[in-house]
């Protein structure tokens, strides 16, 4: 069975995802994996997204975070200082999915900066609602290609927090989320260990440890129990190509 | 009382060189048509901010309008990089202040409620703190942990685009409802622009549906299509190949200054705007009608 | 996934002896069958906390169901004194925690938003901070100024009336919407009780008018005229006569006991209830209709 | 002319009202003279409710702060934590009414505990809008009988600020409202001198100085002007039992 590195990433992601979570929803992949996921597993997933959307119901892709057909037909439309108040500082997200352009070896994430925060090298679009979404998620997942200048030892520029330094660094500090919780990248899925280190806990059909190290900026370890990822099925791909993406934008 | 007004004379009035400006929309209903008008005035020095500068902002500030930007996420949304206004950070040749979404909304919500400062939990992740020194910390009182806290924003003027308003300002909006509330309401002038302006009884049918209330509006301008390419819920769709293109176009200076003489520049309102864009262009971002159920008031 | 549940039930379920209560509605939805039915079942030791107790609180007071009151404004809505709940207090039978209406629904605010604490500017007025120790200042860290500060408020229960809502809670209230929104985020538990279970595709017609979302709630409940004697825009209007008998009744033990057995255990439900009232006082209540301007969200 | 005191009050308060003022309306008085006021000479007057009402057109007299008929036709409803920071803490609200059980020599307010706060002698209401309301509209006015016992030196619980202790006492403690402008009572109007002491600065057709000292806790002054107001108007008194009060509930 052929699929693309995308497809492979949006339906292990979809897979991480429980019945009756609340997910905040980015646009692209993230949007892909929840809906597969209602559409398959889990189908009381609720969907919020930043832009203040409840229960969306997209009769289309979405093509950015405030495209119209997220709110057409959607159960609650709230403002921006509710969505981050009432759903996020309140504690009612149970799922956030961030991506970043650096993900560090204790899952703290880059959007910000590359070089200097005041002479920038490469100026990239910084926060937005990641800072809280992973202080305050209850869980969060990070997809993205596994590529070695996106998995430095340590990111330029603190964007968001995975477990700062390890250990207890991340709960000393009170935050009330979890934290990262597994990313899920081409090669395989890497997850934090009792230290808040990624190690690598499972790997994709085909691919190999040695691909994944070549691609890490740090000297990565495996989980005890290390898993190979099942094929992507084909019901899934179907759901993905025929409904969810038939323009094959992101996938 | 009507404020109508022309947007032309809105800006002329309300939008001074170096005023801090907040042109309201958080994807949606962005005032683009109160952006060129800027820009066709010629302002200068402003402190353009936004959660999101989307196109706009990289338009006025590729226009030479901004020596400031506020913002929580520079990107050309769903396509990009936001490129004018990221050469112009890098190439430290525009001041900027950061935040995350959620802090810089709280600026605005702190700003809107006449309060000092606001306070917001801790997120772990320190280093904007540390970039920027509006960001301070309080000790809540009750536990004796800290919080992070911003002071208010209060920009000189908003511009808030809305569906559909009466002459006096009263602005009812619907779909996703961002951050307009609190900007018109830490501004210190409200400039609105409207798909419709409406008879008030229409407005006064349904009251909680009112986000704005006239009495804090300076003027209301009656300009529609005014968020092209970002969109109305309801009356037109997204132009995403616009956002596509502007992608390019904002790659070479001369492809941008090109299109602002066309476009920006070259035409004198949004209405000359408008029917430029063409029919087939209108035709693709019309929306079949999705009406509400309706509530009952009742009379008493 | 549907939530439907009778109101017995979900007081049953959800509301415990001891616990602390927000029967939320600030002079309109005050959901009276509720706390009929929580006299019914006998809860004792509650905690009451509401902006303005209103005959509601006065009535649970003198059932015996509270052993301490919340509020900002204890007063028989335009009328005068709420007799029970002053008397208790004043015989130092009720404990009671007192604020300002800002100060109250700030202490809710707090409690939906998730934060420790909640800034209010000074009001030159110390007494009520004095005498309530939850009121505490912190400095602004931007003037140097002190500011006052309130802790959150999470009651164990909200209990929140509504026009509408479908069966998983999705909930949509129009006039007056007071504390309902705060006070169904501050809380543990939240039970709607509804003049209408709606189709879902009624709620998603229009999103923007939904005040609460289904997957906070943990019950719902069909009671029609819920709020009779306060009233329900559109549906039905505040019953002013029975405000004005209340003030007479409260006035003796002996006339509080006959009510509270004719109306309160002498009635199986809100059902029961609104026969009870006769074809008179509910005709008088009738309210004809007056219904909102439409809106379009368009197909997407 | 015959009138009674409660229409001389709500007429007296009504010309206090300029045209364009914001107005945070209370039910009773000041709702009949705010509707005066709008009908003769401040159309522009926009109304406010405390219950979240804004510019309220109400098609009956409202018989409490929340009444349905302050709602129906109303240009914007708003919740109770928006009414209390985006309008009254914005310094959105030019004219707050208020009330009170006493009222002292300094314009502060009593409306909460007559004795000790404790061990109350007489429990009354409480706040509800008042401390706020006093700090932070621009202007308030009392409307209030007469009556020395609603008038002591010093009340016994302040509940809402008028001048404090007067002198610069208000002002230091930076509350953004100017307090107190007028107390108009059935005999005349107190007014805080330079100092904030309430001081007597007009009388009603056919009231005395003797009767309005007899009535208050404090040596009363007068003020370097003292204005006797116009009787009420024909026009006035038939708008106010015509159309706004029929019943005669208030007046």
């Amino acid at each position: 069975m052929n699929y693309s590195a995308s497809e492979l990433m949006t339906i292990n992601s979809a897979r991480l995802l429980r019945d009756h979570d609340v997910v905040f929803v980015g646009v692209g992949l993230p949007n892909l994996a929840c809906n597969l996921a209602q559409r398959t597993h889990a189908p009381n997933l609720l969907m919020i997204y930043e832009a203040g959307v409840i229960g969306a119901r997209p009769a289309r892709l979405p093509l950015s975070i405030g495209d119209p057909t997220l709110v057409s037909g959607a159960a609650a439309v709230c403002s921006m200082y509710e969505i981050f108040t009432l759903y996020l500082q309140r504690g009612n997200v149970d799922v956030g999915f961030l991506g970043g352009a650096q993900i560090d070896q204790f899952g703290n994430i880059n959007v910000t900066v590359i070089g200097d925060y005041n002479h920038p090298k490469v100026r990239l679009p910084g926060s937005g609602g990641s800072m809280e979404i992973a202080a305050w998620a209850n869980r969060c997942y990070i997809i993205t290609p596994h590529q070695l200048r996106r998995f430095p030892a340590r990111v330029d520029f603190h964007t968001s927090a995975g477990f700062l330094d390890g250990g207890d660094a991340r709960a000393k500090t009170g935050v009330r989320g979890a934290g990262p919780q597994a990313v899920v990248t081409n090669l395989g899925i890497l997850k934090p260990d009792a230290n808040g280190e990624l190690v690598l806990a499972a790997l994709h059909p085909g691919c190999s440890f040695e691909q994944a190290q070549a691609n890490t900026g740090w000297a990565l370890k495996q989980a005890e129990t290390m898993e190979v990822t099942p094929a992507p099925a084909e019901e899934d791909l179907r759901i993905l190509r025929e409904e969810l993406d038939p323009q094959r934008i992101y996938i | 009382m009507t404020k109508l007004t022309t947007l032309s004379e809105a800006i002329r009035q309300y939008v001074h060189d170096g005023d801090c400006v907040f042109a309201a929309g958080f994807t949606h209903l962005i005032p683009f048509a109160a952006g060129h008008e800027i820009i066709r005035q010629g302002r200068k020095n402003l402190v353009l901010a936004r959660a999101t500068p989307d196109l706009i902002y990289d338009q006025m500030v590729a226009a030479g309008c901004a020596r400031k930007i506020i913002f929580s996420y520079i990107g050309n949304p769903g396509v990009g990089s936001l490129r004018i206004v990221r050469q112009e950070i890098e190439a430290g040749r525009l001041e900027w202040e950061e935040y995350s979404h959620f802090s810089m909304i709280s600026r605005l919500q702190a700003g809107a409620a006449g309060l000092p400062f606001i306070p917001m939990n801790q997120t772990a992740a320190t280093d904007l703190e540390k970039a920027n020194p509006q960001y301070k910390r309080v000790v809540d009182p009750y536990s004796g942990r800290e919080v992070i806290v911003v002071p208010p924003l209060n920009p000189d003027v908003a511009i808030v685009h809305v569906q559909r308003c009466d002459a006096s300002g009263n602005a009812q909006i619907w779909g996703i409802i961002g951050e307009q509330k609190e900007a018109a309401f830490a501004a210190r002038h409200v400039i609105l622009t409207a798909e419709e302006i409406v008879d008030e009884e229409v407005i006064r049918s349904d009251p909680n549906r009112t986000v704005i209330p006239g009495f804090i509006v300076d003027a209301v301008c009656h300009v529609p299509y005014c968020a092209h390419p970002s969109y109305t819920q309801g009356y037109y769709d997204r132009d995403n190949p616009f956002y596509l293109a502007w992608d390019k176009i904002s790659e070479t200076p001369e492809a941008v200054k090109a299109y602002l003489d066309e476009w920006v520049y070259g035409v004198k309102d949004r209405e000359e705007y408008w029917q430029k864009l063409g029919e087939e262009t209108r035709k693709r971002l019309e929306v079949a009608p999705r009406i509400s159920s309706p509530v009952n008031y009742g009379q008493y």
